[in-house]
């Protein structure tokens, strides 16, 4: 495998960094707090497609996590996220600054295989609702049924959230994920802040407040 | 609103996540510069238009973005089946009613 | 033929309404006919009255399945405008919009043609470049439009929010004063009134279920009331259209698909105007019994079912209470739908075909009310001469295997 | 005013008021007149309590008009609501309009208010001329004053107005999924949802009235030893105790949609004011559209009932049999002293009954069948009530102002015949009551296309077969011609229990309660009372009341040769009012059978379509209104851009920076300025575009150059790593469809950019080929667009600012045109690319979005001394337009060849694969060799700058039709070349060239210009290779 190029976007130096949300102020629930919204940003996010036969082996050696080929599953384990997108799509979402790393060592695992691994953590941004009036709040928001008796814990999906599309996924009983896109994060939240103003909705400034560096520098940025 | 079974998703989903991409099973002439300016317009333009069962192509847009197949009753809207590209319908017109994918085409007849 | 008049109706008050003849006949088919047109939309019946009136072809006969007027003709939300960009298409429309001129004169019967002017807004600079580069041409093809700013728009339509606030600001509009609504029903009644007199036999719930077909040419009908012969045919049957070409044994390309539209409850008098948005994607006018007639486009699929589905309704408002924030509390009435014929190139096909002897007109889509009068004097030129009027002549089916399209998509972006 | 206004409230009983608060009284206006109700009243039973017989005024003939029912069928107590100008709410129902404190409300017709309405005398007096469909007959002559007279027929329209200002409440959304909908919570719905709750399943019960319980608010039996009433309270309070069921009350179904999509439109707030009160310093939606997709949709929408057509059957005093009793029984309010009842059935009876038990008097019950012989008819009877049968009301005779029933003429009649047969008798009274009948409520059905059958046995349309296999659906109660309340709650129970078996969910069907049964009588059929005189020339017999419809119109209609149903209907106008008909239709279509001879189900009926009622569009609307309207795309610079004073383009949902005015000498430069001096920035030092918006897609795969050279018209296979090339889609057509430049990153690895409006459609695109045609290409697509951002540093200064800020070689040797580079800029890492769409030496920067800003504020803070300039869109059109370079979508209309375009250097013909577009292009009409081509003009005015979109000519001087050869596509004035030029499409323009072209504008002036080479600047393209 030697003909696709990994790029770290990550500095070598810690640098200025700005989430998608960045402009936002956070803002307290007016009255009680019945959901809380926090960006969870400067994660790593990738995309990775293959055949799961391809796929599964590699994932499991690097990120100790078994391949998702259930639809709409979601594995996690400390390294990660993993999310069945579709029969051949997984979103993995990493901290910050191991995509790299984890790039590169499945691409390694992976050899000439036929696939592909592309860095979007610049692209989209994680939001965490919580809370005991966020199902209302998704409700509110998509056409998928978010019921928690249709969609427990460990399930995630792609659907329309407002005029655009999330991700979104339930991490435990009582938050849930979106990921959304970065030129659509202003208006998503813009969204979820009047959706959410009858339940009382706090909105939290972006999590962590910087973006980790670059993990392990390497070398050369081209695998080859 | 159409309620569309996935064959991909393995769900039924709601119809804004998807996209209708006209109709199903239209492959492109293999040999184009062997084929006929009338054959060409036929395969760029020309569509079955039944009122009665119609197999068409579907997005899963906003969602795992597959294409897919379905066959549907125009008249009715019941989706009567999904299926994965590469498989074939299992159910088809044969219903008094359905209209026949008209055979006989226009090439030449208007010279 | 009685004539109507104020004066018909203050006679006929003193006999209390008992004595008016009805507006058509209802004839038993005859065996055969010089020229059987299928589909008693408000093209078909046009056509059979040109047919009659024009070219003196009065043994003729409209096929309809259900109710005269009862497809598109009823459906639709009565937009009338001439200024289309490229020449064939312009020149087409505006013979009809001369014709809608003297409508009501010649069929003596009140089509109640409003010209009430349309307003076409321009959201985005490459609105504002279509708009000028149609009005440019409207203006070089004699038909009536300029380019409107901002401030003229909020004087010819003060509902409208021509604010900076908008997500989409207003940038512009073409105007057509000339555009405007006409009660649809009455046209396609006005029509049937104006063959009928003639001696067109109107055949209802009539349904053509095939073409009797001898060495190429057409020489008749299958219908469910039985077998009728015919020299020429003229298939007029919009969303059925496909159906029809299949049953002559070839294919047309054309989509049917749902198209919806709605109305408001009636209210008094608030709007001036059509006002049509292709970037905001929607439109609207008042009709004159007060009810808001609103409109957008058509839904992806095929569909023969007269509905579509619900996220285009909702769309479609959200476009109306953006261009006009204050219709927020005013109700929706009822929505429906109708099954337009659409063709590649958002232009109707009226041409000969395979089958000697018999034409299709078709392919008008979301946009042929405004072409009725138009269409019907064509196609009746086109069956009464056995050649395509030269109005027609760009709207043959050959376009789409040698390549001249006509793409009026642009002026079509919503459907109207 | 006090209580005591309320002269028609009965004074408080057990049974009777039971959903009023007599310690809650309530102040309101009506017509500007001020009184008192009671909160859990409606307007309507309100305005009844207080003796308002005239609630407004006829749309045609502006006839005083009262209530005449007690819910969503009301046709003439429609009013305009609201105190203030932004509240106003047209066309409100009173009888579903809930009091409140302060509310305000007036008729919607009548000048000046519906009591004193001038407009009465027109239709007194003009009315005779204004039989049905009077104006298609008139107002043809002359034609000129068509427009005028218009204008006074549309003067007369519409009910009430739409407000002045712009709503001050919000709407919003829910998205619901459940297995079991049951609409409607009488009986019927109430037993349903109980049956379908005991399964487990997620159950939704919704009823558009203010309370649950339907016609059992209305009614003495005993339900399992209960008075029905609390029977539906003590079944709803168990209902609402259940985890797996939601209560939806106020709430109506109004769309039944395909695969059981059902909408619900629910009032919160309608019943508290004219706008929604905070809750806690927290807004909350006045009304909230909940989009359910059920599983199973339960109709237990109950009857309507039908009311008789005889002569004065609209004026005030007039009502249904059964609302009759609902404002007795629900609000204690008598709707008059005397009534005279009217009917051709048991169940009406209860009106008499009710009305008598309550102090009134009834004066006579006038039965159109031959011998009434039912356990209600028996109980009238034995109440004293005088009954008599065959016969019915044929005129209601009022007051010289016709503001309320004075009399009722009864006589005998012949129904078979259409005749009377017998003298008409005379009663006095102030009210009549009718029923003629139940029409089983069977509108949503017909919404997804079920037809309603008729049914003689209970002489009303119930919904036929439901038309998807898929979902299920079922009908019951009165909705399903069900009457009886035994049979209704057992078949309900029963219905449910089946379908849910039918999912493989058991319910143990618990006994149905223990209901007294009631024998009733059979009922007849009667949809038009005869009269004395012949239909037409009988005082006017009102079928829809909203639109003054007539069974004199009606006959006149089939007269005129209307026979289809949807012809009466569109020529009278029947049921196009804002009831839909509810009340009139199935009386009209009977009359219209009989005057053509046909049965009931022969003429059949016309179409119910979406909304049941009518639902404001600011609730359809929900929040995706004002700012929420449509998403606003920002890019990682984006407040950047919005502090440094940019204006905005829209470009698809993109907000772009257009241009950056700056304020000179205090004032703000205008647009022309603003970008003359980013223009020449560029062209003479450096400038900075924010370029994020361009589409980008990750393409992977061992096929990933195979599948570029299918898609695009030149061809990809000799692209060395580290290389660029612009590239050119067509559709199959071989109309040009995108374009874009797309890298080389590794021989597997891609990176293709698009337009920025065709980002998703062309991401779609790859994945359509290859997905249905090409499945065997090993190779993926990703979208990367919001991953990247990207920052075009172009001019001659491009270098040396960047050189400053990067470890990468910029060396012209080592980094040459068309090849990127990775290195670190201001210390992210980066990938450089040296392309240009200005013409000058570029650099286009491509991070982390996350780190955008940080590279882009150091090229400020490094760039002051280069004189960097921010630049906009409007500067890269001119930039762009001064080397030809075209944008598709402005210089492309999707009618244009790469050949037209002058880009044959573009199109691979030697490709082995024959590419999308290719084929086409051989089609004659795309050979022709006058199709419109690619040229530069330049206006022989120097500081001419043409009209985009202008047309052109060859000849100015021929008369209109002019033949027009083509139009501007891009027109700028250069700051560089200090003139202005333009893009054009010319027929035949590529072999033009020199040629004069002429431009007539509506000013009346008429350009001229030379067609040249579309490229002004640098045609050798030297700067941009330095
Ligand atoms: C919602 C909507 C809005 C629209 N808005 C506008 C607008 O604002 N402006 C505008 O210009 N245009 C508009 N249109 C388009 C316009 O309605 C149509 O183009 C036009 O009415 C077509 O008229 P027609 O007579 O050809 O078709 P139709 O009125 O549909 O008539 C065709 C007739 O053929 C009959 N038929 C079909 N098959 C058979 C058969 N086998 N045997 C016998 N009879 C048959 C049908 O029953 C039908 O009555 C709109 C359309 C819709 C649906
Ligand atoms: N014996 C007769 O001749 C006769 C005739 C008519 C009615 N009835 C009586 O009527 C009753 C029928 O019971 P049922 O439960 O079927 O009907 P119901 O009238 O008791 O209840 C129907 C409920 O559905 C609601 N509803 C209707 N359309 C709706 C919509 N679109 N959205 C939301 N809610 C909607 C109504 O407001 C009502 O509350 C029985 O009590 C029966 O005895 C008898
Ligand atoms: C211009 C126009 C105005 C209409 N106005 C009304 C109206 O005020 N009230 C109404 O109920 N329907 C109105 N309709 C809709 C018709 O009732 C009907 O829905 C339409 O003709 C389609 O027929 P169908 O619903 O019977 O299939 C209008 C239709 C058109 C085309
Ligand atoms: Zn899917």
């Amino acid at each position: 495998m030697s003909k696709v190029v990994q790029f770290d976007p990550h500095p070598a130096q810690a640098a200025a960094t700005q989430s998608p949300l960045h402009h936002v102020a956070a803002k307290p629930a007016v009255g009680e707090t019945g959901v809380t919204l926090t960006e969870r940003a400067f994660l790593d996010h990738l995309i990775v497609r293959g055949e799961p036969g391809v796929l599964a082996g590699a994932v499991e050696a690097v990120l100790g996590l078994e391949l998702p080929t259930q639809p709409q599953r979601l594995a996690r384990n400390e390294t990660g996220s993993l999310q069945w997108l579709s029969p051949d799509e997984w979103l993995l979402i990493v901290a910050g600054g191991e995509g790299f790393r984890l790039q590169r060592e499945l691409r390694e695992a992976l050899g000439e295989a036929h696939f592909s691994i592309v860095d979007v953590g610049g692209g989209q941004t994680l939001l965490e609702l919580s809370g005991k009036h966020a199902v209302e709040v998704l409700m509110k928001s998509t056409v998928y049924d978010v019921d928690p008796r249709h969609f427990p814990v460990g399930k995630g999906v792609t659907s329309v959230f407002a005029k655009a599309t999330a991700v979104i996924r339930r991490v435990d009983e009582s938050r849930w994920e979106l990921v959304v896109r970065r030129s659509f994060a202003d208006y998503c939240l813009r969204w979820l802040l009047d959706a959410g103003e009858e339940y009382g909705i706090a909105h939290q400034p972006t999590q962590p407040a910087v973006a980790s560096h670059r993990q392990t520098v390497t070398d050369t940025e081209t695998v080859s | 609103m159409f309620h569309i079974y996935c064959p991909y998703c393995a769900e039924y989903r709601e119809e804004e996540e998807f996209h209708p991409r006209g109709q199903a099973h239209i492959a492109r002439p293999a040999d184009p510069e062997a084929t006929s300016d009338d054959a060409w317009g036929d395969y760029l333009f020309f569509r079955d238009n039944p009122r009665g069962v119609h197999h068409e192509l579907w997005v899963h847009a906003v969602g795992c973005r597959k294409f897919f197949n379905i066959t549907r009753d125009t008249r009715s809207y019941a989706i009567l089946e999904t299926y994965r590209m590469g498989e074939r319908p299992t159910v088809t017109a044969n219903g008094p009613e359905a209209v026949p994918s008209a055979t006989a085409t226009l090439t030449g007849a208007l010279a | 033929m009685q004539r109507y008049s104020g004066f018909s109706l203050v006679k006929h008050a003193l006999s209390h309404h008992e004595n008016w003849q009805r507006h058509w006949r209802n004839p038993t088919p005859k065996k055969e006919y010089d020229v059987i047109i299928v589909g008693g939309g408000g093209h078909g019946l046009a056509t059979a009255y040109y047919l009659a009136k024009e070219h003196d072809i009065t043994n003729v006969a409209v096929i309809e399945k259900g109710w005269l007027g009862g497809g598109n003709t009823a459906r639709n939300t009565t937009i009338v405008r001439s200024n289309y960009l490229w020449d064939e298409a312009a020149a087409l429309y505006e013979h009809a919009m001369k014709l809608w001129e003297g409508l009501s004169q010649d069929l003596n019967y009140n089509v109640m043609f409003s010209q009430r002017g349309v307003l076409n807004l321009g959201h985005t600079l490459q609105d504002m470049r279509d708009i000028q580069r149609r009005v440019n041409a409207n203006r070089l093809n004699g038909i009536d439009g300029e380019v409107v700013t901002p401030q003229q728009i909020k004087e010819i339509e003060p509902a409208l929010d021509t604010s900076e606030r908008a997500r989409y600001p207003i940038l512009g509009a073409s105007w057509q004063p000339r555009g405007g609504v006409a009660r649809h029903d009455a046209v396609a009644w006005g029509f049937a009134r104006g063959a009928d007199a003639l001696g067109v036999d109107l055949l209802q719930q009539t349904e053509v279920t095939g073409f009797k077909i001898l060495d190429g040419k057409v020489v008749g009908v299958h219908t469910n009331r039985g077998d009728i012969g015919a020299k020429t045919v003229g298939c007029v049957a919009a969303g059925n259209s496909g159906v029809l070409a299949g049953m002559a044994g070839f294919k047309l390309p054309l989509e049917s698909h749902p198209l919806q539209a709605l109305v408001s409850e009636p209210l008094k008098p608030i709007l001036n105007t059509v006002t049509m948005s292709n970037q905001v994607h929607g439109y609207i006018s008042q009709s004159d019994k007060g009810d808001l007639v609103i409109g957008a486009g058509i839904d992806g699929y095929l569909g023969y079912g007269q509905r579509g589905s619900y996220p285009t309704i909702e769309h479609t408002l959200q476009a109306i209470v953006e261009m006009f924030p204050i219709f927020s509390r005013v109700r929706m009435n009822r929505q429906w739908g109708g099954i337009v014929d659409t063709t590649p190139d958002a232009c109707p096909i009226i041409s000969r075909t395979p089958v000697r002897g018999l034409y299709f007109n078709c392919g008008w889509g979301t946009g042929g009310f405004k072409a009725t009068p138009g269409s019907g004097n064509v196609f009746a030129w086109t069956l009464a001469h056995g050649q395509a009027h030269p109005l027609a002549a760009p709207f043959s089916i050959d376009r789409f295997r040698t390549g001249a399209l006509i793409d009026e998509h642009g002026a079509a972006g919503v459907a109207h | 005013m006090s209580a005591s206004s309320q002269t028609f409230r009965l004074a408080p009983k057990a049974g009777l008021g039971g959903e009023i608060d007599r310690d809650k009284p309530l102040r309101f206006t009506f017509n500007g007149k001020s009184y008192q109700g009671y909160a859990g009243d409606t307007l309507a039973s309100a305005l009844l309590a207080n003796g308002v017989d005239v609630v407004n005024r006829s749309f045609k003939y502006s006839r005083p008009r009262g209530v005449v029912a007690a819910g969503a069928e009301e046709p003439n107590a429609i009013v305009q609501l609201g105190a203030s100008e932004a509240a106003q709410v047209p066309n409100v129902r009173a009888t579903q309009q809930a009091l409140y404190e302060g509310l305000s409300a007036r008729g919607t017709n009548g000048w000046p208010d519906a009591q004193r309405d001038m407009m009465s005398l027109v239709g007194k007096f003009g009315g005779p001329f204004m039989p049905v469909g009077f104006y298609y007959k008139t107002f043809k002559a002359p034609a000129s004053l068509w427009m005028t007279y218009e204008k006074y027929i549309r003067k007369a329209a519409g009910l009430g107005r739409a407000p002045g200002e712009s709503d001050p409440d919000i709407y919003d959304h829910m998205n619901r999924h459940c297995e079991v909908l049951v609409v409607g919570a009488g009986p019927a719905g109430l037993m349903a949802a109980l049956t379908a709750a005991a399964g487990g399943v997620r159950v939704i019960l919704c009823d558009e009235q203010e309370t649950f319980g339907g016609s059992l608010r209305d009614r003495d039996e005993t339900i399992d030893g209960l008075p029905a009433p609390e029977w539906a309270r003590q079944t709803i309070e168990r209902l609402a105790a259940m985890a797996n069921v939601t209560l939806l009350p106020r709430t109506t179904a109004n769309g039944y949609h395909d695969h059981n999509f059902v909408t619900l439109h629910e009032r919160r707030t309608e019943h508290l004011g004219d706008t929604a009160p905070m809750v806690d310093g927290r807004r909350r939606s006045r009304s909230r559209l909940h989009r359910v997709r059920a599983r199973h949709v339960v109709l237990a929408s109950g009857a309507h009932e039908r009311p008789l057509v005889y002569a004065g059957n609209d004026v005030p005093g007039n009502l249904l049999a059964g609302a009759v009793s609902s404002y007795i029984r629900r609000y204690a309010v008598m709707p008059g002293r005397r009534l005279v009842l009217s009917v051709t059935n048991d169940h009406a009876y209860r009106a008499a009954l009710d009305w008598q038990a309550a102090g009134g008097e009834v004066v006579a019950i006038a039965d159109a069948r031959a011998n009434p012989d039912g356990e209600l008819v028996e109980r009238a009877r034995a109440a004293g009530i005088r009954v008599i049968a065959g016969s019915a009301v044929i005129e209601a005779t009022s007051d010289r102002k016709g503001h309320r029933v004075n009399g009722a003429r009864v006589a005998a009649i012949d129904i078979e015949g259409f005749r009377l047969s017998g003298e008409a008798e005379v009663l006095a009274c102030d009210t009549i009551a009718s029923s003629g009948g139940y029409s089983p409520v069977a509108h949503l059905a017909a919404h997804t296309g079920i037809r309603p059958v008729w049914r003689d046995d209970i002489l009303g349309f119930v919904p036929g077969q439901a038309v998807d296999p898929v979902k299920g659906f079922s009908v019951v109660g009165g909705a399903a011609g069900v009457y009886a309340l035994p049979a209704l709650l057992e078949g309900a129970a029963v219905k449910v229990t089946q379908a849910l078996a039918a999912d493989g969910i058991h319910v143990d069907a618990s006994e149905p309660p223990a209901v007294e049964s009631i024998r009733e009588g059979e009922a007849i059929g009667l949809y038009h009372v005869p009269h004395d005189k012949p239909t037409m020339r009988a005082p006017k017999q009102f079928v829809d009341l909203q639109n003054d419809v007539t069974a004199a119109a009606i006959e006149l209609a089939t007269i005129e040769g209307f026979e289809s149903i949807e012809h009466v209907k569109r020529y009278t106008a029947m049921g196009f009012g804002t009831d839909q008909g509810k009340l009139g239709n199935i009386n009209g279509m009977a009359i219209a059978a009989r005057c053509l001879g046909q049965t009931i189900p022969e003429t059949g009926t016309t179409v119910f379509r979406p909304n049941y009622t009518p639902v404001n569009f600011g609730a359809i609307v929900g929040r995706h209104c004002k700012e929420l309207f449509e998403p606003e795309r920002y890019t990682a610079m984006h407040q950047w851009h919005v502090a440094h004073g940019a204006k905005f383009e829209d470009v698809g949902q993109w907000k772009r920076p257009w241009y950056y005015p700056q304020r000179v000498n205090g004032k703000l430069e205008s647009m022309h300025e603003a970008v003359a001096r980013e223009c020449l920035a560029v062209r003479e030092k450096v400038g900075v575009l924010d370029a994020s918006t361009l589409g980008k897609i990750d393409i992977q795969g061992p096929d990933a150059r195979e599948f570029l050279g299918r898609i695009y018209t030149n061809g990809w296979e000799k692209l060395a790593v580290g290389k660029a090339r612009y590239g050119l889609m067509c559709k199959d057509d071989g109309m040009v469809m995108d374009d874009g430049v797309t890298t080389c990153l590794g021989d597997n690895h891609f990176l293709m950019t698009t337009t920025t409006g065709g980002a998703a459609a062309i991401l779609e695109w790859l994945e359509i080929w290859h997905q249905t045609e090409w499945p065997e290409l090993e190779v993926y697509f990703t979208s990367v667009t919001d991953h990247w951002a990207t920052m075009t540093l172009t001019g001659p200064e491009a270098r040396n600012l960047l050189a400053e800020l990067t470890d990468v070689d910029l060396d012209r040797d080592s980094f040459k045109f068309m090849e990127w580079r990775e290195g670190v800029v201001a210390g992210v890492p980066a990938r450089i690319y040296r392309i240009s769409f200005t013409g000058e030496l570029s650099f286009e920067i491509n991070v982390q979005a996350n780190y955008a800003m940080q590279v882009w504020e150091s090229l400020f803070a490094h760039g002051n001394k280069y004189g960097l300039t921010p630049y906009g869109t409007e500067t890269m059109h001119v930039l762009r337009a001064e080397k030809g370079f075209i944008i598709v979508g402005q210089d492309t209309d999707g009618s244009m060849t790469p050949e037209d375009l002058g880009m044959h250097w573009c199109v691979g013909y030697k490709k082995p694969y024959s590419w999308i577009g290719k084929r086409a292009l051989t089609r004659s009409d795309t050979r022709r060799e006058d199709r419109k081509q690619l040229v530069g003009l330049k206006p022989l005015e120097a500081d001419v700058v043409l009209e985009e979109g202008a047309q052109i000519v060859f000849d100015p001087k021929q008369a209109i039709p002019m033949r027009m050869v083509g139009h501007v596509t891009s027109s700028y004035y250069s700051p560089t070349l200090e003139r202005g030029f333009a893009l054009a499409v010319v027929k035949g323009g590529h072999k033009r060239l020199g040629e004069r072209v002429y431009l007539p504008m509506a000013d009346g002036k008429t350009h001229a210009a030379e067609i040249v080479s579309p490229i002004f600047y640098d045609p050798q393209g030297s700067r941009q290779n330095v």
